[in-house]
């Protein structure tokens, strides 16, 4: 119960800073890389609780945010939706796919599950660009409601971010101090022994795939207001696939934390590259990020800190 | 028959082609030390799997304490009382041993003992309290197999099934892992125990029961099995 | 329970470290004037960004020669879009905010252009959009003005001209096949062609779009073959365009004219890589060296971008984008010299109403900030040979057939004609 | 617009897409599909392998199929290289797939940024004696661009059909893949094989590298279009099977082609995936299983 508390009174006060942020009006620039790192943070927090609690290797993520981008356009052109229908909505469309790639768990581990996502992303794609409602294949401009509660909007979207993030990081956190996360950590090592050891293997694998792409859709639905203009190729860009991975095995699958460190610094560090050296060295350090991670230190780097401690 | 713990009546299995299970019919009884043998390929490892619920079956029905559980899933047997061993140990890698006891205590025994004190008293019993924080890759071979069977009786089973547990073992191993099933058995704890190694289950079943590709050969005591001519043919060809 | 803690050190001293990073502007000479860009030197678009900020570097370094602009240096601060539209609103609030630019142009191409809009309009700065199809056609901003010569109807100005030479010939062409690839410009593209084609009465046959990461186009073109067209119009990216014209010689299929917007063809390595297989296909484009295309300063521009581009190893002949981004440089530049300072309205109110004289012509802006008045050329390759990069610095090897003001040679028609 | 002629086109034209997209797919199939290694890196593999015939055409005229040949062992070597830095790094700790995973993204990041560090990212093209030519049977045009690429798909196949059962090497890849110790009693080194099973995969993308630029242009982010591709067809036609790979790969190109001609080709990549799909959902092991 302690526990709880704590984490709650952390989220308020990291909301609350957010938001003093957002007030303080810094410099713009801030917000901007501010929103897409944290973008990161729950994206990253949301494939790990399939992807790093359960150990299914989740290939779409793409196609899951850009599902919650792409509700927030249809609400947005049909009937101008305020911005907190949009959350939810992106939210559940995405929860509804992800309910659906979690029966595909039925017949499908591995690799297998995730070349099926990696299909799915690309099916997805192509209906999307084949829907003129949204833009099809050339994009759509989407006008931004004029006035946000405070501030300008892009400071209003950061606030709604910082919420974003700290919420799916608590729900990240609560699940693995739950059963759930002791389950699913079953499930990962052996899913056979934990199902035979009790553990209602298919109906966690049901609630990690449907809260797993809720979070993602949250993550999407405010993006058309972020870019103002969303086409298929960016929406469903390889990026959020690559960093939804890469992410939560530089900072640690373990926990919830892990995620959160990989976010932050790559986030950062891609951000700080797009404005300090040439693109094609940032993926290139990306790249050799990647590497050196996964061979030197293949805990990431709440392993390499636990084993600086010794233990 | 009135009374059976398990009723398996006439369970079919096939694997494309492939008859793995032929209308087998076995009654366990409460609290009965029941063997089951067979060659290699004779159906002993299928006709587990179908009765824990890890394979469906495809025909016949599976009965424990009176309720149908032929297409109930794996995990809500295991909360019913029926439990199993792998032959292969199966541990949850990135869990120490007592969190690998959590598991099953969690899920499984209904929240009957605390987790701490519940899970350490079965590891006492079974031997592995010194190593409760290890993880899996720290134990030997044997520590596995004892990790497999600590794991499920943390799941407080009425029946345990326990899958080749000493294949591979020294003597003086297998008689430890005997007497730790033989003491589970005095708690009143029905155990099916398959396994090659004739001298254990000889000693240890109460009732054995035959398997010849897919088809029950043989029932009997481990008396009437010995000197069974079938049953020598099964295992030693023509 | 540290663990956490010392952790979330770590992800405190990163933030600090951004935020250190992000707020300390790139270096500077002494009070120069800045201009910023995004520009897409990474991704999908940056076979054409990279000669596009080569040319608008030229533009500053020849400025800079002549002493700058109000006397002071000029410098350009650009990062890489990577041809996402994501980025497009961190580096420009970046380029604004911290780097404290004083003017800014587009970075390269419609998606990109599209996000800084709502910057532009938010802070009323005057923006000159770099090759964009019917940006302001939503926001109708007054402040925005765009480069490429398509004129005040975007969407139709490929289609005019290759549709208006199409009815010209004799005996006139009855029907027509458009296809083109699932991506903006294509499909913008198409939707003009529809509304021209209805306007001129042709009867369409075949109409279909493809996604841009066919690997085969034999199947498509022989459909299209199917249908027998008179005229072909394809409105593609470098790719198809290569897919599309090999399959149709391939297949075999000689519609009367065929071409219309196919971007690519006017690229250095794939006009050398083509080759004698482009004769014949009437296409778009913007600048060809052709007698009727050298207005004062072209050949100047193209000895100094050459020379560089060959050693950047960017677009070698560069006639496709880096004269129009090199002009909207200018007329920036002019701008800025004439109102005598960087008043944002001033300069957008300069720019709306008079006349430049650029590299690429005269240039007057009119309804939304594009050309006044249209010039998309129709060119025909004619008598190309093959692996021979030098042909195509003559003129005679692309023909302008339209605009009539510009034309320069005569239409081969029909289209087998041209490949004899 | 259905006649018999265009259908008979668009088969013909499928199946010789097909005859390239086994290929493309040998490689991963045998390295994810026998090894069970999912080496995401194999198109950025792929795409050097084009860039190699591209640059030796540029430089020599050679013909890209002869430089892919002309390089196989070059890519043999990389891919024993990779493989060893893999097996040492993560097999043999016991924790291959998910940080294997991530290990092989981070190959492709790297190789293609090397790519276009050194050759931009101009569209790169190899025009060669054959290209743009074509021959006729009956109505049913056959392009050179494709018929050359399907016929060394087909011969590539084979090769590997007969190396992996005729030869010792081979059956030891085969044992790798099922059973340990019977590789043990065949006496040979799991690791070394596996090292050379690796190294051929590898040297399969230089020739179907070559194949590629043949056929299309390609710029260093081309890979990410055939990672979808290659994976589908090797599960599709039954991980490992090296004949079922052939077989995929034929269906996809005819169902690409067919969609292309008759119902709009818009549809044709999301069909093919739908069909994997459909696949995965109705028989995981794909069409020839083991």
């Amino acid at each position: 119960m302690r526990h709880t508390a704590g984490t709650l009174l952390v989220g308020l006060a990291v909301v609350a800073a957010g938001i003093a942020v957002a007030m303080l009006r810094v410099n713009p620039y801030l917000y901007f890389a501010g929103y897409v790192i944290l973008q990161y943070v729950v994206i990253a927090t949301a494939w790990n609780i399939l992807g790093g609690y359960g150990g299914y290797v989740n290939f779409g993520t793409p196609a899951f945010f850009a599902l919650g981008a792409y509700t927030a356009v249809v609400l947005i052109q049909w009937i101008r939706a305020p911005l907190p229908v949009l959350l939810l909505a992106g939210g559940l469309v995405s929860a509804l796919l992800g309910l659906g790639i979690g029966y595909l768990t039925l017949r499908l581990r591995g690799v297998f599950f995730s070349i099926a996502t990696l299909a799915l992303s690309i099916v997805l794609q192509t209906m999307i660009m084949n829907w003129d409602y949204v833009g099809g294949s050339r994009g759509l401009s989407v006008l931004r409601p004029s006035g946000p509660p405070f501030g300008n909007y892009v400071v209003f979207l950061f606030t709604v971010m910082v919420a974003l993030a700290v919420g799916a990081v608590t729900v990240a956190r609560f699940i693995e101090r739950s059963w759930i996360g002791r389950g699913l950590s079953a499930l990962r090592d052996n899913e056979e022994a934990a199902e035979c050891m009790g553990v209602p293997t298919l109906r966690l694998k049901l609630f990690a795939t449907t809260v797993s792409g809720f979070l993602l859709g949250v993550a999407g639905a405010p993006f058309p207001y972020y870019v103002t203009f969303v086409e298929p190729n960016s929406a469903f860009a390889i990026d959020y696939a690559v960093n939804a991975l890469a992410m939560p095995m530089i900072g640690g699958t373990t926990s919830w934390i892990g995620p959160v460190i990989g976010a932050v610094l790559l986030g950062s560090a891609q951000q700080l590259a797009t404005v300090t050296i040439s693109s094609e060295m940032n993926l290139f350090i990306v790249g050799v990020v990647l590497v050196a991670f996964v061979v030197l230190a293949p805990e990431g780097i709440l392993g390499l800190v636990r084993r600086l401690r010794g233990r | 028959m009135a009374g059976a713990l398990l009723e398996v009546d006439g369970l079919t299995k096939r694997f494309g082609g492939f008859m793995a299970l032929n209308r087998v019919t076995i009654h366990v009884n409460p609290g009965e030390r029941f063997g089951l043998i067979g060659p290699n390929g004779s159906g002993k490892t299928t006709l587990i799997n179908c009765v824990s619920g890890s394979l469906p079956a495809d025909g016949g029905r599976i009965v424990f304490e009176g309720h149908d559980i032929t297409s109930m899933p794996a995990h809500r047997r295991t909360r019913l009382g029926i439990v199993r061993s792998f032959q292969i140990p199966k541990p949850f890698r990135s869990m120490t041993v007592l969190e690998n006891l959590g598991i099953p205590l969690e899920n499984a025994a209904h929240g009957r003992a605390a987790e701490g004190a519940g899970a350490m008293e079965i590891l006492g019993t079974i031997g592995l309290a010194s190593k409760a924080h290890l993880r899996p890759a720290g134990l030997t071979q044997i520590e596995m197999r004892k990790l497999e069977l600590a794991r499920a009786m943390a799941a407080r089973p009425k029946l345990l099934i326990s899958d080749e547990a000493m294949a591979g073992l020294s003597s003086a191993e297998v008689d430890d892992i005997l007497t730790i099933l033989f003491r589970l058995s005095a708690q009143g704890i029905t155990i099916i125990m398959i396994e090659h190694i004739m001298r254990a289950v000889m000693r240890f079943s109460e009732r054995i029961v035959v398997l010849d590709a897919g088809e029950r050969i043989a029932e009997g005591t481990p008396d009437e099995i010995g000197r069974n001519p079938a049953v020598e043919k099964a295992y030693l060809g023509e | 329970m540290n663990r956490p803690r010392a952790l979330i050190g770590i992800v405190v001293a990163t933030l600090v470290l951004i935020a250190a990073v992000g707020l300390i502007p790139v270096a500077r000479a002494a009070d120069p004037i800045r201009i910023g860009l995004g520009m897409a030197l990474t991704g999908g678009l940056s076979a054409n960004g990279k000669p596009a900020l080569l040319a608008m570097q030229i533009w500053k370094d020849e400025i800079n020669k002549k002493g700058g602009l109000l006397g002071r240096p000029v410098e350009l601060i650009y990062y890489d879009d990577q041809t996402n539209p994501a980025t497009v609103p961190g580096i420009y609030t970046k380029l604004l905010d911290v780097d404290k630019v004083d003017l800014v142009v587009s970075g390269y191409g419609t998606n990109l252009i599209a996000p800084l809009m709502p910057i532009a309009i938010e802070r009323k700065l005057t923006v000159i959009g770099v090759f964009g199809l019917a940006n302001n056609e939503k926001y109708k901003y007054p402040n925005y003005f765009q480069i490429s010569p398509t004129g005040p109807d975007p969407a139709t100005s490929t289609a005019t001209g290759f549709f208006e030479l199409a009815a010209k010939q004799t005996p006139k062409p009855q029907t027509v096949a458009i296809v083109g690839a699932d991506a903006e410009y294509p499909q913008t593209a198409l939707v003009g062609a529809r509304e021209i084609i209805k306007h001129h009465g042709f009867k369409t046959v075949y109409d279909k779009t493809y996604p841009p990461s066919t690997v085969d186009y034999t199947p498509i073109v022989r459909a299209i073959k199917a249908t027998n067209p008179d005229i072909l119009f394809v409105a593609s990216y470098p790719p198809d365009s290569v897919g599309m014209l090999r399959a149709a010689h391939e297949v075999g299929l000689q519609p009367k004219i065929m071409g219309g917007g196919m971007v690519g063809l006017q690229f250095t390595t794939i006009m050398n890589s083509m080759g004698s297989k482009l004769n014949g296909i009437v296409n778009y484009d913007y600048w060809v060296p052709e007698k009727t295309m050298m207005f004062p300063g072209i050949a100047e521009f193209f000895k100094e971008y050459q020379p560089r581009a060959t050693k950047e190893g960017v677009d070698t002949l560069g006639y496709y984008l880096p004269p129009y981004a090199y002009a909207a440089m200018q007329i920036l530049g002019d701008a800025v010299t004439t109102t005598k300072g960087l008043d944002q309205q001033k300069i957008a109110d300069h720019i709306r109403s008079h006349e430049f004289s650029t590299i690429v012509g005269k240039v007057k802006f009119g309804k939304n900030g594009e050309w006044a008045k249209g010039r998309t050329l129709m060119v025909q390759y004619q008598k190309v040979q093959d692996g021979n990069i030098e042909q195509f610095r003559q003129p005679g090897k692309k023909p302008v057939l339209y605009p009539e003001e510009l034309k320069s040679g005569n239409i081969i028609y029909p289209y087998s004609a041209a490949l004899k | 617009m259905f006649s018999w002629d265009l259908l008979a086109n668009a088969v013909v034209a499928g199946l010789l897409l097909g005859g390239f997209y086994a290929a493309v797919s040998l490689g991963i199939s045998l390295i994810f599909g026998l090894l069970d290694i999912a080496n995401i890196a194999q198109p950025a593999f792929l795409i050097l392998g084009s860039y190699a015939a591209y640059v030796m055409n540029e430089a020599y005229g050679l013909d890209p199929i002869l430089t892919g040949i002309l390089f196989t062992p070059v890519f043999y070597l990389l891919g024993a290289l990779v493989y060893r830095v893999y097996y040492g790094s993560f097999e043999r700790r016991g924790e291959e797939s998910l940080r294997g995973l991530v290990f092989f993204f981070g190959v492709l990041f790297i190789i293609e940024v090397s790519l276009s560090l050194k050759y931009g990212v101009d569209y790169r093209l190899v025009q060669t004696g054959y290209t743009g030519k074509s021959i006729e049977f009956g109505g049913v045009g056959i392009a050179f661009r494709y018929l050359v690429p399907c016929v060394v798909g087909v011969a590539m196949t084979i090769a590997l059909y007969l190396f992996l059962g005729r030869t010792f090497y081979g059956r030891a890849i085969m044992a790798v893949s099922q059973d340990q110790g019977a590789l043990r009693l065949m006496g040979a080194d799991p690791v070394q094989i596996k090292t050379i099973a690796f190294g051929i995969g590898i040297a399969a993308a230089s020739l179907s590298g070559a194949l590629l630029i043949s056929i299309a242009p390609v710029i260093p982010s081309t890979d990410r279009d055939y990672i979808g591709r290659m994976f589908a067809i090797t599960v599709l036609g039954g991980m490992g099977s090296i004949g079922g790979t052939l077989v995929a790969a034929v269906i996809l190109g005819v169902v690409e082609s067919l969609m292309s001609t008759f119902f709009g080709p818009s549809w044709s990549l999301a069909v093919s995936f739908g069909i994997l799909l459909a696949a995965l959902a109705v028989r995981p092991a794909g069409l020839f299983g083991r």
